[in-house]
């Protein structure tokens, strides 16, 4: 059983570790932030199996608390992250079923972004990074 | 090569690829992420020599220096990041200044205008804004 | 236990090369989620080396607060001009193959077997007032370095508030207002203070304590900063700066009282080791979550997008 | 290998299987919405047949109901990260993959 | 009632005053003043109890060596905390004074004092690891709080770099407590022997204080953060918290390193120190801000501390660190009449210097003074460290680091007389200048004269260092 358990855990090394293609491969910082998603799963998974052997139960409250904060990064993802444009939106290039890109319109230059923070103006200016950020619907 | 071997080892090279990072970027960001990068790989390797302790469980001095340096790491490592966006912000308003100073004729609408808005670049001299 | 050993090969293996890969990276978005790897797969290499204390911080701090942290760097970070010096990467290869050369070298020439300093924390535990080794060397026989690391988070705290001051950004945070974060943080954030308190009561028999609860604690408030549950941390207001000196006022007061009484500094009165111990990191986890969500300051979440009132739905 | 262990094996197999169909469809699915789908559905589930198979040889009642707790946070986390990366790409501008 | 623990004392009154000066917010600056005297009564009572009783040790929390971390003062870093609290008490004076000072530059210093005295009074390597790295968050705090590009960029540098010295400074204790099992560093250096472990971890340690102490040809990090920090800061910075890696430097060597390494890494530590004083000297020469002068002027100051090492213990050490002192304050003082000189007429550029004597004559007697230790003539404090350095240097034989040491006294002089000389050059149009406020101005001119005193009353702190006349 515990050789078992050893196998199982070294398998989802393995898928974690092929995982990582995707994030060289992902076109969209969204496609790599599923890596970040399946870190913490598998992660989740590998560390309670290993908890299961003797002496080692301290490793379960590592998977508890793991499994408690990995939502933290893809909120951090989602609200501070994602206001960029993706250059390449849509599957990868590659594929055959690729739509034709969408307009590469980048509507957010960064410095703008920045400067919208700096910017002292009251209340317009959180309407304003609204405005700035809301992307105008793909064809 | 016994595991603790191994993870010396492991953790020698992270540590290499840490350094390296550190002085072969130019991008300040990317300069913090590479020594937070050694500092892990460091700490690997203190945790896996207190791995050769002969007795069963490993050597726990190690492991509360490993902690106090994690902590210190994370100190730095937000400091530094804070002063990078502080940088950050300080040099676009001088870009948007410069900007400002080169076409002062018609005031461009949209963004420039809420930017032209801006508050007065922050005061020179010695006194951070207080 | 071939698999365990196959499993330590691939995490050693592994580590160097996602190391490699998080710096070598032009891209910032894809050396930060790499990096979020790398902090997992760390933690992983610290539960093979029977080090649960370091896993869990590493879990706590590293998937909870170093994660966005990172992300707060997205919006800004391309704008930045890199740094006067062009980089000479050949020359820092150089360097680091020399410098990786010799400290191999050392490391291969260590002694293979050294009980280390575990026969004198475990003679001393049942004096420490605490049962698990690494709590004990962290809280009594080397708390002086503790004392010292939480001076350096408040520095840290001091030079955050200095180089991005609240002054206006306050007024810019976007109004609370219903959203999938908030419910996110409704089912989460009592969880972690669950957990925070459980891991703080554990530290003194198991792994945990008061930088494991304080991360956990933290991330949590983060949730809540991010679902406009939590106005990011007033370090102007007084009281808030109490609340984060509490912890180190008090410790430097059980420090400085056996002084008083010709005893040693940080010197526990064996019989009330325990109970110190507890208080001490009880007030600390405190302190340590403020600090490490004033990682976070109005700047940061001033910049960060308004939750949608309304869910777009697709043409 | 009494009949406990042997289910509780199956089931940590099982649990594997389900990773590895999520770590596949990551890898093969066109496009980011399908990838989500792979990954917080068939990871979880394979979260829980390990858990599952974990709990059925545990050492005590609470070690099972602190895996299944595990578990259950691990649900709720990875259902609204879903939503939360899908419509963060939604906003990005990624467009959902149609066959032609 | 026994003797309070002083070595303790030194420690946590700035540590209190310290967070007590945060939750003051605004009004740091009473606080800061208060905790400054009192840090300055506890360094006299440990200068005292050292003079009578020799080295002090005290084992925190009770915990015998290997366990415990050891805290131990011995006259270097009786001397050394003694210093820390005349600049440190003259900063804060200057600071008050000087009305461009942001309010949370107290806070900032008074965590950075607690860092330099628990670095001179740890004897634990781990200890003086978090030690350095309090003073390399505190001295970049003091960096940034000037909000221009410029200071923002040197304090970047300036973290990263220390970072960078403090990982190298650990990895060599990691790998001598992985060796011996101890941290202790008199017990180290009983148990430490030639061979590969001890001369990689010696390496890395001495690179990584060598990077932080802004050795040639390490320094390129110092100028921009000593020229961009706000005036009150660099005052520290360059009085203090620079000498602090050197300290750590001082103490590993006498106490850590085998003999049998000293000969040759010395003499290594010894040319790339003659090659930083003298290029420091040239830089100095060829700077036209007086700021960026001066911080040039510290990276050749420096590279004399070096010559410590090839010259060996005894007059040499003893020199050393005295010029430690008497740089401390002359520095500190020229940082502080620059800072006046700045706030008088807007910028520190030398151009802007011309016939400024008669309107400022207290600011330029400061600098005259504190430029007497700069070059080393006697009486000046600079004087008696070089005298000790010249004697070693011709006792053991090694005569080149003498004509060092002249040669960098000549150049020093240049560069000092430089300054001098355009403040009383005719005033070529009578700009009007704000009249520097004279609070200002006496804490420089009282540190110049800390500098020369220290010239002429020489033989009691040179008794404390075991080298008295």
């Amino acid at each position: 059983m515990a050789e078992l358990r050893a196998a199982v855990a070294l398998f989802l090394v393995l898928t974690v570790l092929v995982g990582m293609i995707r994030v060289a491969r992902g076109p969209s910082f969204a496609d790599r932030m599923l890596v970040a998603l399946l870190m913490g799963t598998t992660g989740v998974a590998v560390l309670v199996l290993l908890a299961a052997s003797p002496g080692a139960g301290a490793l379960r409250d590592v998977a508890l608390v793991l499994s408690l904060l990995a939502s933290v990064t893809v909120v951090a993802f989602a609200r501070l992250a994602a206001s960029g444009r993706e250059p390449a939106a849509g599957p990868a290039p590659g594929h055959p079923d690729a739509p034709a890109p969408a307009p590469a319109a980048a509507t957010v230059t960064v410095t703008a972004t920045v400067t919208a923070t700096a910017a002292a103006t009251d209340a317009t200016a959180a309407a304003g990074a609204d405005a700035a950020a809301a992307p105008e619907p793909p064809p | 090569m016994s595991a603790w071997q191994l993870y010396a080892l492991s953790g020698l090279a992270w540590f290499g690829v840490g350094m390296w990072g550190l002085f072969a970027h130019a991008h300040w960001v990317r300069k913090i992420l590479a020594v937070n990068v050694a500092g892990s790989g460091l700490f690997l390797v203190l945790a896996a020599l207190a791995r050769r302790a002969t007795t069963p469980a490993p050597d726990p001095v190690p492991h509360a220096l490993v902690l106090t340096g994690i902590v210190v790491g994370i100190s730095a490592t937000a400091l530094a990041l804070s002063v990078a966006r502080r940088l950050a912000e300080v040099e676009a308003t001088a870009r948007l200044d410069e900007d400002a100073t080169h076409e002062p004729a018609a005031p461009p609408a949209g963004a420039d205008a809420r930017a032209g808005g801006d508050a007065a670049p922050p005061p020179a001299g010695g006194g951070a804004p207080p | 236990m071939s698999a365990g050993l196959a499993i330590d090969a691939a995490l050693a293996l592994v580590l160097p090369v996602l190391a490699w890969a998080v710096v070598a990276t032009p891209d910032l978005r894809k050396a930060i989620v790499l990096f979020m790897a790398l902090g997992l797969v760390a933690a992983l290499a610290w539960a093979r080396l029977a080090a649960p204390d370091i896993a869990l911080v590493e879990a706590a701090i590293g998937t909870g607060v170093t994660g966005a942290l990172l992300m707060s760097c997205v919006p800004w970070a391309e704008s930045l001009t890199p740094a006067s010096r062009r980089a000479r990467a050949d020359l820092a290869l150089a360097g680091a193959l020399a410098v990786v050369a010799c400290l191999g070298w050392a490391i291969r020439a260590l002694p293979e077997a050294g009980p280390g300093l575990t026969p004198a924390v475990l003679g001393a535990l049942e004096v420490s007032g605490v049962e698990h080794p690494v709590t004990a060397v962290l809280l009594n026989y080397r708390s002086y370095d503790t004392l010292l690391e939480i001076v350096v988070l408040v520095a840290a705290a001091i030079g955050i508030d200095a180089v991005l001051p609240d002054d206006d950004a306050r007024r810019r945070l976007a109004p609370p207002a219903r959203s999938l974060v908030g419910v996110l943080s409704h089912l989460l954030v009592p969880g972690a203070v669950l957990v925070a308190g459980f891991l703080v009561w554990k530290g003194a028999h198991a792994p945990g304590g008061a930088f494991q609860a304080g991360a956990v604690l933290a991330a949590g408030g983060i949730l809540l900063l991010f679902a406009r549950r939590l106005r990011p941390v007033p370090f102007a207001a007084r009281a808030l700066r109490g609340a984060l000196l509490a912890g180190p006022l008090l410790f430097l007061g059980v420090a400085v009282a056996p002084l008083v009484r010709g005893g040693r500094l940080l010197e526990l009165p064996v019989a009330w080791a325990g109970v110190l111990i507890l208080a001490i990191e009880t007030v600390l986890v405190v302190t340590i979550a403020i600090v490490l969500l004033m990682f976070f300051p109005a700047r940061v979440l001033a910049s960060s997008r308004a939750p949608a009132a309304t869910v777009e739905d697709p043409p | 290998m009494t009949a406990l262990e042997l289910v509780a094996g199956a089931l940590l197999c099982a649990g594997a299987a389900f990773f590895l169909a999520g770590t596949v469809g990551l890898l093969r699915f066109p496009d980011v919405y399908t990838r989500l789908h792979a990954l917080t559905k068939a990871d979880n589930l394979g979260l829980g047949l390990i858990v599952a198979g974990l709990a059925l040889d545990a050492g005590s009642v609470a070690e099972a109901l602190q895996l299944g707790i595990i578990w259950s946070l691990v649900m709720v986390s990875s259902s609204l990260s879903c939503q939360l990366v899908a419509r963060a790409a939604r906003r990005a501008g990624v467009a959902p993959w149609r066959r032609r | 009632m026994t003797e309070p623990a002083w070595v303790a004392g030194v420690v946590v009154i700035p540590l209190v005053g310290a967070l007590i000066a945060v939750l003051a917010g605004r009004r740091a600056a009473p606080i800061a003043v208060v905790t400054a005297v009192g840090a300055a009564v506890a360094a006299a009572a440990l200068v005292r109890q050292i003079a009578r009783d020799g080295v002090v040790e005290h084992a925190v929390g009770g915990w015998a060596a290997p366990l415990g971390i050891a805290l131990r003062a011995d006259g270097l870093s009786a001397l050394f905390v003694a210093a820390v609290a005349v600049v440190g008490t003259a900063a804060i004076v200057y600071a008050l004074a000087h009305p461009g000072t942001p309010h949370r530059f107290h806070a900032a210093w008074l965590l950075g004092w607690a860092g330099l005295a628990a670095l001179a009074v740890s004897a634990d390597a781990f200890n003086l690891y978090v030690a350095l790295e309090l003073l390399t968050l505190a001295g970049a705090t003091l960096v940034a709080l000037a909000s221009e590009a410029a200071a923002l960029r040197a304090a970047l540098r300036y973290i990263l770099l220390a970072l960078a010295g403090s990982l190298a400074y650990l990895f060599g204790v990691v790998l001598l407590y992985a060796a011996h099992a101890t941290l202790e560093l008199s017990a180290l250096g009983a148990a430490v022997t030639p061979g590969p472990v001890t001369a990689v971890a010696i390496a890395a340690m001495v690179a990584g204080l060598a990077l932080k102490s802004a050795l040639f040809p390490l320094h390129g990090w110092l100028p921009p953060a000593y020229a961009g920090a706000p005036a009150a800061s660099a005052v520290v910075l360059a009085g203090l918290l620079g000498k602090a890696s050197f300290l750590v430097l001082v103490r590993l060597w006498f106490e850590v390193v085998p003999p049998s390494l000293r000969p040759d890494a010395g003499l290594l530590l010894g040319v790339l120190g003659a090659a930083g004083a003298l290029w420091g000297a040239v830089l100095a020469l060829r700077q036209t801000r007086l700021r960026r002068l001066l911080a040039y002027s510290s990276v050749g100051q420096l590279g004399y501390l070096f010559l410590v090492f090839p010259l060996g213990t005894g007059p040499a050490l003893a020199g050393a660190v005295y010029l430690v002192l008497a740089h401390a304050a002359a520095k500190a003082a020229l940082f502080m009449a620059a800072g006046s000189i700045e706030r008088a007429c807007g910028s520190d550029e030398l151009g802007a210097l011309r016939g400024l004597a008669p309107r400022m004559p207290l600011t330029f007697l400061t600098i005259g003074l504190a430029g007497l230790t700069l070059m080393g003539l006697p009486p000046s404090g600079g004087f008696v460290a070089k005298w000790l350095l010249l004697g070693a240097s011709l006792e053991t034989g090694q005569w080149w680091w003498a004509i060092v040491l002249v040669v960098g006294g000549f150049l020093a002089a240049a560069y000092v007389f430089r300054v001098l000389r355009l403040a009383f050059l005719p005033a070529a149009g009578a700009a009007a200048i704000a009249r520097a406020p004279r609070g200002a101005e006496l804490p420089a001119l009282a540190l110049a004269l800390v500098s020369l005193g220290l010239g002429l009353a020489a033989a009691p702190p040179l008794a404390l260092l075991g080298a008295g006349p």
